[in-house]
C-alpha cells in the first residue's frame, strides 16, 4: 500500500471542528468521540485553542479508525466549520480531498474550499426550526453521523445519554436535532477513500477513553495522593480540576493556593505531617516553585510535581504546547541534591508514573516530577483498561522510637521517615544544613556528610528508574529518540517509514537518564532526536549522561506540537 | 506540667546575649507547659532568620523552613493531622515581609494554628536592615537616609482581614505574654499575636525601654468583638496597646471546611485509598459509557 | 482632548461579549482624555488575566508583565521617570492573590501611581475558579462545595495600611467611575481604585443587577479624611459603598524619598555617571589612605 | 627552596585571628590589614564566620607578604585566639610551628597548643588598665605589629586612623593601648623564618586594598547603574549596602523590596523605563527570581543580577561558601533564551566585568549574571589601581520615531530599544509572545520567527565572549580547570607544583562557554576541573559545550571553600 494510499485509508478518518471559543465545538467533540466509541471504533481528539474565553478560533482534530490512533496528524478528510473564520483558520490543512460539512452561508466563498466537496447542511436554519439556534451543534453531530454511517440508534443513544438530566423537553429536542442532521445527509456518500469499514470489534472489556489530565489525576489518586495544593495555571489545571471533582470521595484535601510559593511549601509541608501531596503547575508557576523544590531537596522531603510545559519564556503562548521546560525541571532549585522527572508518552503512562511517583518520592525522599505538556494534558484517546490488580500504596513511614533521628545515616542515603505524631519520637527538620537530629549545625564535616547523604539517594534511586522503550528493529541503523507526549506521534511516524533499518527509543524516564543510554546511542549510525522546544534539551541531556551526542535534530516550537505527517517528512529527509 | 519538659538541655543558642527572644522562648515553654500540651503532639513552624531559629530550642517536634514561608506548611500540617498543636513562630521580616501574601491568605483561610510574630522591627539575621515594621527615620546600612515607607501594622491589617484572633504583647511583660501565648493556643482559629521583641544589636530605637514606655494594656472598656474599635485601638501611635484587640465571630476552620474529619477524625497518613471507588472512577471513562 | 487619541483601531479584542471589561476600558479613555494625558507619556502596566490584557486595547506605552507583578514595574518605571504617568491595571485574582505582598508593600512604598483593579470576584482567563474576593459559597470547579475562605476586602487592607488614596467603583455606572478615575490619576501618590466588573461567563453570582442592587454611593456624610470612618464603611457587606473612602494626610511619594529629583529633574535615561566622583570612590580605597 | 621552606618562607606569613561574633575580630583584621598595606606589604584577608550575631567561633586568615598574595592558606604561623574555644574551632590548621600570640588564661590548656611557641600577653589585663577592656583588641594589634617589627610610628598612626573622629580621649587611650601591646612583645622575636623581610616598596600609586563586595559594587556605579531592587541576603548583602551607602553621591535609587520577586520585577520595569538596574541576590532569593530572569528573556529586557553563591539546598549554610549555583544560573526560569554569565576570579575582574555586564546587557538586551561567593565577596587583598580611562557607558537606547516597533526583526536578533517618553514612538513590551510591534499574538509563525530572533542573540554575543585565561606553559601536558573565586588559589598551588607540563585555564565568563574551550581541551593529556562543589557542575557544562569530559576533579563543598595546600595536595596526588 503507497503511503498516499495509507494516509487516507479508510481505516482511520480525520475529522476537523473548528469554531470560537464558547461556540460548543467541545460538545461536538465530546458527542462525536464518545459516540464512535460506542459504535466499536477506536478515536483519538487533540485541540488547540487560544487564550481567551470566548471568540477567536479554535480547533479540534479527531481521528477515528478500526485500529489504536493516538497521533496529531495534520491532514483534514472531513472538516466542520462553525463560524466565519474557521476555514482560514486551518487553512494550510485543506487539500483538494478535504470533504467539508457546513453552512455556506456561514463559511462564505473561501477559494481553498472551492476544490473541495462541500456538503452544505443548514445547521442553524434546522436548530432554529426545532426550537433554538444552540442546537446547530447537535445538528452537526448528526450530519457528521450520517455522513460517517453510524447506525441512528447509537447516535440517538449517545445524545440522550449525554443530555441526561436535564429536562425531557430539551433532551428530545436534540435527538431531534440530531435526527434532522443525519437525515440531511442521508443521500449523500463520502468519497470512497473516506469510508470506515464496519468496526471488526465492540469496545474491549474495560477500554477507556480519558485525556492525558485525566491519568494524571487518576493516577495521582492511585498514588495515594491525598493533599493538593496548587494555583491555577494552563495547562496544568485540568489536573486540579479534576482532583477536586474527586475530593471528596476520596478524602482528599484541595486548596487552591494563593500562590505557587504557598501551594508547594504547603505540599512540603502536608508530606511532613504524613500526607501525600500534590502540587500541578507549568512553567512560569513551577518556577516560582524553585526555592521551594530546594526546600525538599533539604529536608528530603517527598514531593510530587505534575509540571504541564506551555511555550515560554514567561507568559509565553499560554494554551499552546512545548517540551522546554525540560532543562528547568533538571537544574532548579539552588545547591545540589537528587530528583526523578518522569514523563508520561501514553495515558497509561500517565496513570501508572503518576501512581509510581508517590511511592518513588516516598521511598526515596525525593522531588519526583511529572512531565506532560498542553498537548499530552488535552489529548485523549481510546486505550486498554488500566492494570489496577496491583496497585496499592506502598508506605514508607516510620513509627518513631524516643531516640529517633531524622537524618540518620546509611549507605543507601535513605533515612527512615517518621511523621509528627506517630510514635514516642520527634521529627525535626531544617532547610539549613542539619545534623542527623536535624537541628541546625555548622560544621565542616557533618556538611560534607550530609552532601554525600543526599547525592547517594542520587545513586540509589537508579535501582528503580523506568527504562527506555525500544520500538522497532533491535539491530536498528538509524534510531529515533523521543520523550514524553511525543510517544504516539513518533511511533506512527517511524512506523510509516516502513524501514527495517530504524527504531524509536522512546523515554518514559528523562532524568536520571537510565544507564543503558549510551548501549542504546552506539549501535545507530544515525540518531535522530525528536523534541518540542528549540534547543534539543534532552538531546544535550543526553550527551552529558550517556557521552554520545546525538547526529540529528527534529525540532519544533510553534506552540501547536508535532504532527505525525511533520515528523515523517522530516526523518524522511534526514533518512533519505 | 513542668516547663522543663520542653527543654533540650545545653544546646548552644545563637541570639546575643540580652536579646528579647531569650523572654518569649522562656514564656512560650511556660505557657506550653501550663496548657499541658504534650512535646510529641506539638509542630513547631518557622521560617528563617533570628527568631526563626526559636522552634531548635524547644523540644518538639521542628519544620524549620524557608525564609518568609512558615504559614503555608503549618496549614498543611495542621490540615493533614489535626490533632497537632502547630504554632508559627518566625520575625517580622520573615512573617509581614517575605511572607506577606502568605500572612493575609492563610489569615482568610483561618487554620486553626497559632502565629506568634516576634517583632523587632529590623532584620536581625542579616544585620539590620529594615523591616516592614521599622519605624520611619530608623537608619541602617541600607536605609542610609533613615526608613521612608509606612511601617505596616500588623494588627490593623488582619483585623481588616477579619482574622479570628488578633492580640499583642511586649516580650519583656512574661506574666501578660504568657497569658496572651495561652490564649491565642487555646483558640481554635487563626491567631495571630505580634510580640514586640527588642533586638539589642540592631535596633537602637525600639528598646526594653522605649517599648515600656510606648505600650500600655488594653483594659476590660475594650470589646474585642467590635471590630471597628478594634481598628480604632490598632491605629494608635503614641502609646501602643497591647492584649486582645479582636476575636472575630466564631467561624469554621481550614480544617473543618476540608471536610474530611466529620465523620473520620484519622489523620492522613493513617488512611489509605479507596480501591473499589477508584475501581469506580476508572470504570466510569470506558469508552462504553 | 478626544478618547480617540487612545484608540488602536480594528483591533480584535478578546474578550467576551458583555463583559464589564469594555466599559472599563472606555471610561478609561475618556477620563485620561479629559485629563489630557498624552498618549506618549503614559504608561500602562499589567499582570495576566482579562483585565490585563486591557492595556493592548489603547494606544499608550505597555509594560504587560507577569501574572501578580505589575506593582513592582510600575513603581520602578515611575521611579526612573516621574515624568511619566503610570497606571498599573489588572484583575482581582492578580492584584489581590498572586500579587498580593506587592500590592501590600507598594501602598507603603506610596509611589505615585494609579491601581485600577478589575474585581470580577473571578479569575476569568483561567476559567472560573476563585479568586480572593469570591463570594462565600461561589461554586467553582476548584471550589467544588462553594468558596469557604473569608473574601478578601482590598478597600479594608488598604486603609489599614494607610494608603494615600483609596476609592471603589462599579464598572457599569461610567460617570461615577470616570470621575473616580479622574481623580485616582490625579491624586500625588499611590491611589487603589477597585471597580466591580462583571464577569458575564464565569461569575453568575455577582451580575450587573447584583452590583446594581447591591452596591450605593458615599455622599458627603462621609470624611475621606476620616481612617476609622473609612474603615467602618469598608466594612458594610449588605450593600456596598461605592466613591472615594479614604485620603491619608498627604505624605511624600515613593519618588520623592528617593531624592535625587530634587534638584535635577532630568529621568535616569538621560543621566550619565560622574566620573569624578567614580575616581574619587575608588581612591577612597588606596591602601596608603 | 624546597616546598616546605616555601610554604613558611619570611616573605609571606599567615596570620589567624580567631574570637566570637561582635567580639571585634573585625575591628584588629580591619587596622591589621590596614597597617601592614601602609607599611608597604601586601595583604590579603579572608574570613569564616557563622550565620549568628553574637558568640560562636570565626576567624579571619590574613597573608602578609612583600610579594602579591590574593589565595587562602589552612597554615597558621601566627594565630592571636581571642576567647575561650578559639583554639578548638580552628584546631586542624595547627601545627607546631604555630606561633601563638594570646592570653594563657584564657586560651587554657589545650593539648595541641603544647608543642606551639605560645606569646603570653594579658591583653584584657592592659586594656583594663588603661580604662577599658574593649580595647583588649588594639592591645593584639600592637602586639601583632610588634612581633611583625612593624615601626611603632606606623603602628600610632593607623591606630589614629581608625579611630579618627572619635572623641581625642577614646583615641589615645587605644593608641596607649596599641603601644602597651607593642611593648609587651619587645623582648621576644619570632621564630625566623617567619621573620618578615622588609618590604621593598612604598605601596605602588593607586594599589588599592578592597574586598569582593566593593569591587562589584564599584564596578556597577561604573556600569551606570542608577537603580538597585533587592532583598537582603548573605553573602550578598555587602554590595546591596555598600550602593546604598554611594546612592546619594551618585544618584542611584537604592530600594530593598519586600521579596525577591519584586526585586527582580522592579529591576525589569527600572530598564523599561530607561534605568541601568541590578538585583543583588544569593541562591534562595534567586531561586525566586527565576520567573522575572523567564520574563527579562521574553521583554528582551537588558537584566544585571549579582549572584552570590553559598552552599545549599535551600538555607544551606548561610555565611558559608560554594560555587553550586551555576547550574540553576544557565538553566534558570522556564523556555528558552539567550543569557550571559561572568564569574569575576580577580578583583580587578570584580569591578571590570561588574561594569562591562552593563554595556552587555544594555547591547544584547539579555540578562547577564555576576555570579560570585562568599568567599569572593568577603576576602580582599592589595590590588594595582583600576584602570579608569576607559570608563564610559555604552547607552544603546534609541529616540522613537512614530512608527516605532519594539521587536524589529534583523540578522543579529537585537531590535533598537526605546524606553517610552524619548522619542515620538510607543514602547510596548508583552510577557505573552508578540509581534514586531509588542502586542500579544497567537500566531504560529510568528512564534516560531520569534523565537529564532531571541536565539540569534545568543551566537551574536559570542563576539563579545571573554575569552578564559591560561596561566603557564602553552605546550602543557596537564590543564587545571577552574572558574570565578578560586583564580588567585588555584593559580598559586599550579605554580607551587612547579611543574612545566601543567596550566592554569581561569573561566571568568562561565556561559556561554567560549569558542576556543574544546582546543584548549584537546591539547591536554589531562585535564583537572577544579570547583567548588559536589557534582562538578563547570566541568559538565565543558563537557556539552566543547564536546570533552575533563578526566579529573578536584571538588570541595564543606562550605569552607578551597585553601591553596587543599588544592596543591589534591593535584600532586592526580599528577604524581
Ligand atoms: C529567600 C530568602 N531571602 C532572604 C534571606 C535572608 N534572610 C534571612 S533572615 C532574613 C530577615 C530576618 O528578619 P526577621 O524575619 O525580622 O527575623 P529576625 O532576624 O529579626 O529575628 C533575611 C532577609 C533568606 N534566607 N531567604
Ligand atoms: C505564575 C502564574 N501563575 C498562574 C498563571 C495563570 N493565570 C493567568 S491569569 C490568572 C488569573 C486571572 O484572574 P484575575 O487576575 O482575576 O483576572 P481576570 O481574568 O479575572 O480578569 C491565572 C491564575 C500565570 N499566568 N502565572
Ligand atoms: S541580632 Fe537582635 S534579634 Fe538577633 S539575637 Fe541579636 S539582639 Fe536578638
Ligand atoms: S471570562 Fe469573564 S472577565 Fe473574562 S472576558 Fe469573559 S466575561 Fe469578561
Ligand atoms: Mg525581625
Ligand atoms: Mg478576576
Amino acid at each position: 500500500m503507497g503511503s498516499a494510499m495509507r494516509d487516507r485509508s479508510n481505516g482511520d478518518i480525520s475529522v476537523v471542528l473548528c469554531g470560537q471559543a464558547g461556540q460548543g465545538v467541545q460538545t461536538v467533540e465530546f458527542l462525536l468521540t464518545r459516540l464512535m466509541s460506542r459504535a466499536g471504533y477506536q478515536v483519538f481528539a487533540t485541540k488547540e485553542y487560544m487564550s481567551r474565553i470566548r471568540g477567536g478560533a479554535n480547533s479540534t482534530t479527531i481521528r477515528v479508525s478500526d485500529r489504536p490512533v493516538a497521533g496529531a496528524v495534520d491532514r483534514i478528510d472531513l472538516l466542520i466549520p462553525l463560524n466565519e473564520g474557521a476555514v482560514e483558520h486551518v487553512v494550510s490543512r485543506i487539500s483538494a480531498r478535504t470533504v467539508v460539512l457546513g453552512e455556506r452561508q456561514i463559511t462564505g466563498d473561501v477559494p481553498v474550499l472551492r476544490a473541495c466537496t462541500f456538503f452544505d447542511v443548514p445547521f442553524t436554519a434546522i436548530a432554529s426550526a426545532i426550537g433554538n439556534k444552540l442546537y446547530s451543534n447537535v445538528v452537526a453531530v448528526g450530519a457528521i453521523a450520517g455522513l460517517l454511517g453510524i447506525g441512528a440508534e447509537h447516535l440517538r443513544a449517545s445524545v440522550r445519554h449525554f443530555f441526561a438530566g436535564k429536562p425531557s423537553g430539551v433532551v428530545e429536542d436534540n435527538v431531534r436535532a440530531a435526527d434532522e442532521g443525519y437525515a440531511a445527509v442521508a443521500k449523500v456518500d463520502l468519497p470512497h477513500e473516506l469510508t470506515l469499514s464496519e468496526p471488526n470489534r465492540v469496545p474491549a472489556r474495560g477500554e477507556l477513553l480519558l485525556n492525558g489530565g485525566e491519568a494524571v489525576g487518576m493516577g495521582a489518586i492511585a498514588g495515594g495522593c491525598n493533599f493538593v495544593s496548587s494555583y491555577p495555571m494552563s495547562p496544568s489545571t485540568p489536573v486540579l480540576t479534576f482532583l477536586a471533582q474527586q475530593a471528596k470521595n476520596f478524602g482528599t484535601i484541595v486548596e487552591q493556593a494563593e500562590d505557587e510559593i504557598a501551594a508547594v511549601n504547603m505540599a512540603i509541608g502536608a508530606w511532613y505531617a504524613g500526607a501525600r501531596a500534590l502540587v500541578t503547575t507549568s512553567g512560569g508557576g513551577f518556577a516560582l516553585m524553585t526555592e521551594g523544590l530546594s526546600l525538599a531537596g533539604m529536608l528530603e522531603s517527598p514531593l510530587v510535581i505534575h509540571l504541564a510545559q506551555r511555550p515560554g519564556p514567561a507568559t509565553g503562548l499560554p494554551t499552546r504546547t512545548e517540551q522546554a521546560d525540560l532543562e528547568m525541571a533538571v537544574y532548579a532549585g539552588h545547591g545540589e541534591f537528587p530528583r526523578i522527572i518522569l514523563a508520561p508518552g501514553t495515558l497509561a503512562d500517565g496513570f501508572h508514573l503518576t501512581q509510581r511517583a508517590f511511592d518513588l518520592a516516598d521511598k526515596y525522599q525525593v522531588p519526583v516530577f511529572i512531565l506532560t505538556d498542553q498537548y499530552y494534558i488535552d489529548s485523549y484517546y481510546s486505550t486498554p483498561a488500566f492494570e489496577l490488580s496491583r496497585i496499592g500504596v506502598e508506605k514508607h513511614i516510620v513509627n518513631t522510637s524516643r531516640d529517633y533521628r531524622r537524618y540518620e545515616s546509611g549507605a543507601t542515603g535513605v533515612s527512615p521517615r517518621g511523621v509528627p505524631g506517630y510514635g514516642e519520637g520527634l521529627v525535626v527538620v531544617d532547610s539549613d544544613e542539619h545534623d542527623e537530629e536535624g537541628h541546625i549545625t555548622e560544621d565542616a564535616q557533618l556538611r560534607v556528610r550530609m552532601v554525600d547523604k543526599r547525592l547517594a539517594k542520587g545513586v540509589s534511586l537508579l535501582r528503580d528508574a523506568v527504562p527506555p522503550e525500544l520500538v522497532g528493529p533491535p539491530d536498528y541503523r538509524n534510531l529515533v529518540i523521543c520523550w514524553g507526549s511525543t510517544y504516539h506521534a513518533v511511533k506512527e511516524a517511524v512506523s510509516r517509514l516502513e524501514r527495517d533499518d530504524t527504531a524509536m527509543l522512546h523515554y518514559r524516564q528523562v532524568y536520571p537518564v537510565p544507564a543503558d543510554t549510551a548501549d542504546y546511542l552506539r549501535r545507530a549510525e544515525r540518531t535522530v532526536i525528536v523534541e518540542g522546544n528549540a534547543t534539543a534539551q534532552f538531546g544535550q541531556l543526553l550527551h552529558l549522561q550517556a557521552g554520545i551526542a546525538v547526529t540529528h535534530q527534529v525540532l519544533n516550537y510553534d506552540g501547536l506540537g508535532f504532527s505525525v505527517e511533520r515528523i515523517l517528512h522530516r526523518l524522511r529527509d534526514i533518512l533519505a | 506540667m513542668d516547663a522543663k519538659v520542653f527543654d533540650r538541655g545545653d544546646i548552644d543558642i545563637a541570639w546575643c546575649p540580652g536579646c528579647g527572644n531569650y523572654a518569649i522562648l522562656r514564656t512560650l515553654r511556660e505557657a506550653l507547659a501550663e496548657l499541658d500540651v504534650d512535646p510529641r503532639q506539638l509542630v513547631m513552624v518557622s521560617g528563617i532568620g533570628q527568631a526563626a531559629k526559636a522552634p531548635h530550642y524547644l523540644r518538639a517536634h521542628v519544620f524549620n523552613g524557608l525564609h518568609g514561608r512558615a504559614l503555608p506548611p503549618a496549614t498543611a500540617i495542621k490540615a493533614a493531622n489535626p490533632s497537632l498543636t502547630v504554632i508559627a513562630e518566625s520575625g517580622d521580616g520573615d512573617m509581614y515581609g517575605e511572607g506577606g501574601n502568605h500572612f493575609i491568605h492563610c489569615i482568610r483561610r483561618n487554620p486553626d494554628i497559632t502565629n506568634i510574630v516576634h517583632n523587632n522591627m529590623v532584620y536581625g539575621l542579616t544585620k539590620g536592615q529594615a523591616s516592614p515594621t521599622s519605624p520611619i527615620g530608623l537608619k541602617t546600612p541600607v536605609q542610609v537616609d533613615g526608613v521612608h515607607l509606612e511601617p505596616f501594622n500588623p494588627v490593623a491589617v488582619a483585623i481588616a482581614l477579619d482574622a479570628s484572633f488578633v492580640a499583642r504583647a511586649n516580650a519583656q511583660d512574661r506574666e501578660q505574654t504568657k497569658e496572651l501565648m495561652k490564649k491565642a493556643i487555646a483558640h481554635r482559629g487563626y491567631a495571630l499575636l505580634d510580640v514586640f521583641q527588642p533586638c539589642v544589636t540592631y535596633n537602637k530605637l525600639n528598646t526594653y525601654q522605649w517599648f515600656k514606655a510606648h505600650t500600655y494594656y488594653l483594659d476590660e472598656s475594650h470589646d474585642p468583638r467590635d471590630r471597628t474599635a478594634a481598628f480604632r485601638r490598632a491605629l494608635e501611635r503614641d502609646r501602643l496597646p497591647l492584649g486582645v484587640f479582636y476575636v472575630s465571630p466564631e467561624k469554621p476552620t481550614f480544617e473543618d471546611n476540608a471536610g474530611l474529619y466529620r465523620e473520620d477524625p484519622r489523620p492522613l497518613y493513617q488512611r489509605d485509598i479507596d480501591l473499589a471507588r477508584l475501581r469506580d472512577l476508572v470504570q466510569s471513562f470506558e469508552a462504553g459509557t
